[in-house]
């Protein structure tokens, strides 16, 4: 009987895997929050005004809010599947960092709902009639500040993961933590229209990505523990 | 990591008992479950935990695996507090609770292709053997919501044929099992502790292995 | 001690220069804060004592009730 | 080092120094809120710009500055929760963050009816301070329906544990960003804020006077909530029912 443990970095592949698996055999959990950006972001014209001065005024605003709302509503079911059928014990009870298993859960849900998102931002931001030179830096922006969102996300879904009823407590937690992503990712996009180089702020958002990459999963991990309990 | 195994039993200290709880005490919702608990697992010994619904068995056994920390009390493995070496312990671990960690979505070689993998190196012959001892020859490729919750239970038995971990921790594993199921698992049980591993189990079942022994709750 | 006063009169004083509303509504909040933080606190003791006093003399009757049902079973044995 | 922690976090020994305390505590609380509202009401001379306005700011500043508390004293009861696992740490925390809230709710209401005098507008975005503690609240908030959202006390006080960190580096953290998004966005702002800095040495004194008060006002709210909480939790213990028979 080959016995040999898995290195941590098999047990991450085979979790990312899994949860990929898992993304594309539930598409419904996929495709819905990515519709819901899409729709949310054709709504704002019909509410506001179809003139392009105006919209093109408040496109980097309204796609960057869209996105929070729609990583909001796709993170519910991050672990709340596995913590139904019991996968998420056997997570918490496997040899390898509870950290690493965070982390591969995070990117795969940032792969499948987060990413989408950012890919389809210029379609979007056109037809909200962002000036053109605008698109580079929105589309940075936004890969840099989803993988935020997802990972702080997840620290509150793993807090409520427990939760029979959670209701709008995940927005009620979340949203307000999204403020310094939002600040960062909007003003790049301004200071790129103002012919300013945008390159500080989102150095500065990559700074925020590396503080959560090494915090976040941390809090997470101790927060499934909690919900576990 | 060196292989851990039931047939090559351990290079500490014999005469520590594998897993020893003493003066456990235990309150959920301002009612004592249990206080000054104290209980001894060796290898090659099966303890069943017997109690009335809500005496604290699936609390205990939770609290021994390490998913819940609520409790006052101390654990050791092989004479060492069980805080300090969680890797060491995990790995010689396998707990499968009321939820048996069987995800819907996924077919039952794709669950265990996972959960194996958390653990140690398997090779897909294994995997498929295993599935077919347990009875699940030719489900290996549908998804879980098509299994019923026996055949699920199944692939999470899987995992006790396929992992060499020392003590196996089994919250009423007989529940959805049907005749040939129970033996099967009887078997398994008596097949581990000969080879000088270790379980826990709650059930209302009445299991005839010699090597048993009770602690009740409440 | 009354040179230091900043108002000649009492009108003076609630006019505020101009800003009464503003200088007094802040005050009231203020007040309005103060006060219910304090009352409330000390209102839920009271109910929490009222509540756990009652239960207390339940339970006790309650052990006295099978002390006694108790005693009835000897004596008829 | 557990024991003797614990013992000093032991919820008896906090209700009977408590018990002593609260009393001095009341007193000196009265005394400084009163000598406080009477001098900024009365005696405090008039900034030369904002006039009789400048007497909201004592209580502003004073209550705004307390409100800055929270979020630290409940990130650090959490770590005292989550390592040491002392009761008492959460029992103080499960009662600050509604306290916080309410300071906080009273920040904004006194900033805004300052506002609507220096500034002709009731609410500024412009001003990183206010937006902060508009933030915060949510954050507390947030805080308090995690609280009443998990059934089992010991799971709650350890989520709330960590969500009071977390929302700790997180206040932090939108403090900065939005001082930041504040300075590329001063086109619009009619007032700075630095006219509310004080004019002179009585200024600055009526508002540590208020400060020391609102802060002794926190702690004497805070303590009667966490006995309550006491009575509550310990009900079962031996002293709480003789306390009870007593009262």
């Amino acid at each position: 009987m080959a016995a040999e443990q898995t290195s941590t970095l098999t047990a991450f592949y085979a979790t990312l895997k899994r949860d990929l698996l898992i993304a594309f055999k539930r598409k419904n959990d996929v495709v819905n929050p990515f519709m819901f950006f899409v729709i949310v972001v054709s709504l704002f014209p019909i509410g506001i005004s179809p003139e392009s001065d105006r919209l093109s005024e408040i496109a980097a605003g309204v796609i960057w809010i869209s996105v929070l709302l729609a990583s909001m509503l796709s993170m519910d079911n991050l672990y709340r599947a596995d913590y139904e059928d019991g996968s998420l014990e056997q997570l918490l009870l496997s040899p390898h960092p509870l950290f690493f298993m965070v982390l591969a859960k995070n990117l795969s849900h940032w792969l499948v709902s987060g990413l989408p998102v950012v890919l389809v931002s210029p379609l979007l931001a056109y037809m909200l009639n962002l000036p053109e030179e605008a698109y580079t830096t929105l589309f940075c922006s936004l890969l840099i500040g989803t993988p935020i969102m997802s990972l702080v996300g997840s620290i509150a879904v793993a807090l409520t993961v427990g939760l029979g009823s959670r209701g709008l407590i995940l927005a009620v937690i979340t949203l307000p933590m999204s403020v310094p992503v939002l600040i960062f990712g909007t003003l790049s996009v301004q200071a790129t229209l103002n012919a300013a180089s945008p390159i500080g702020l989102l150095a500065i958002m990559l700074a925020m990505l590396a503080v959560a990459v090494s915090l976040a999963p941390l809090a997470s991990a101790a927060a499934l523990r909690i919900s576990v309990n | 990591m060196p292989p851990v195994t039931p047939e090559s039993p351990v290079d500490k200290v014999a005469d520590k008992p594998m897993l020893r709880a003493s003066n456990l005490f235990c309150e959920r919702d301002e009612r004592v479950l249990f206080s000054g608990l104290d209980l001894e697992l060796s290898e090659g010994q099966i303890l069943q935990l017997q109690g009335s619904n809500g005496s604290g068995k699936t609390t205990l056994m939770r609290i021994l695996c390490g998913l819940n920390d609520s409790y006052e009390g101390q654990i050791s493995w092989y004479g060492e507090a069980i805080e300090e070496q969680t890797a060491s312990f995990f790995s010689s671990l396998l707990y499968i609770g009321h939820r048996v960690g069987v995800s819907k979505a996924l077919t039952p070689l794709e669950n265990l292709r996972w959960s194996c993998s958390l653990r140690q190196q398997t090779s897909e012959e294994e995997i498929l053997k295993a599935l077919a001892e347990v009875g699940l020859r030719g489900f290996e490729e549908s998804p879980c919501y098509t299994l019923s919750a026996g055949q699920q239970q199944r692939v999470s038995l899987a995992r006790l044929l396929i992992n060499p971990a020392r003590l196996w921790i089994l919250d009423e594993p007989f529940t959805t099992l049907d005749k040939k199921g129970v033996d099967l698992l009887e078997t398994l049980l008596q097949a581990h502790v000969k080879a000088g591993g270790a379980v826990m189990v709650t059930t209302h079942h009445k299991l005839d292995i010699p090597e048993l022994s009770i602690l009740s709750l409440g | 001690m009354l040179d230091a006063l900043q108002f000649s009169s009492f009108s003076e004083f609630i006019d505020m220069g101009g800003y009464a509303f503003n200088v007094w509504s802040v005050y009231g909040l203020f007040a309005l804060f103060v006060a219910v933080n304090l009352i409330m606190p000390v209102r839920k003791r009271k109910q929490i004592l009222r509540e756990q006093k009652r239960r207390l003399s339940f339970s006790e009757s309650e052990n006295n009730d099978e002390i006694n049902s108790n005693n009835n079973e000897e004596g008829l044995d | 080092m557990w024991l003797w922690f614990s013992k000093l976090g032991s919820p008896k020994w906090f209700y009977d120094l408590s018990g002593k305390w609260l009393p001095w505590l009341i007193g000196a609380m009265v005394i400084f809120l009163t000598v406080g509202i009477v001098w900024a009401l009365l005696f405090l001379p008039p900034d030369y710009q904002q006039g009789h306005t400048s007497r909201i700011l004592i209580i502003h500043v004073a209550v705004a500055g307390t409100s800055l508390v929270f979020f630290p004293l409940m990130a650090v009861a959490g770590v005292i929760t989550m390592v040491w696992r002392m009761k008492l740490a959460d029992m103080v925390a499960k009662n600050a963050a509604p306290i916080g809230a309410w300071f906080s709710f009273l920040t904004l209401a006194t900033g805004s009816i300052w506002g609507s005098v220096s500034w002709g507008t009731w609410w500024e975005w412009t001003d990183a301070r206010l937006v902060t503690m508009l933030f915060q609240f949510f954050l507390l908030l947030g805080v308090i329906s995690l609280r009443s959202a998990l059934e089992d006390p010991d799971k709650a006080a350890k989520a709330c544990a960590l969500l009071s960190i977390v929302g700790l580096i997180n206040v932090i953290a939108i403090k900065y960003s939005v001082e930041f998004w504040n300075t590329l966005h001063q086109v619009s702002s009619s007032v700075s804020f630095s006219s509310d800095s004080p004019n002179g040495p009585e200024f600055l004194i009526a508002i540590i006077i208020m400060l020391i008060a609102v802060y002794l006002f926190l702690s004497v709210c805070l303590i009667m909530a966490t006995r309550n909480e006491i009575l509550q939790r310990e009900r079962r213990s031996q002293w709480v029912q003789n306390l009870v028979r007593l009262s």
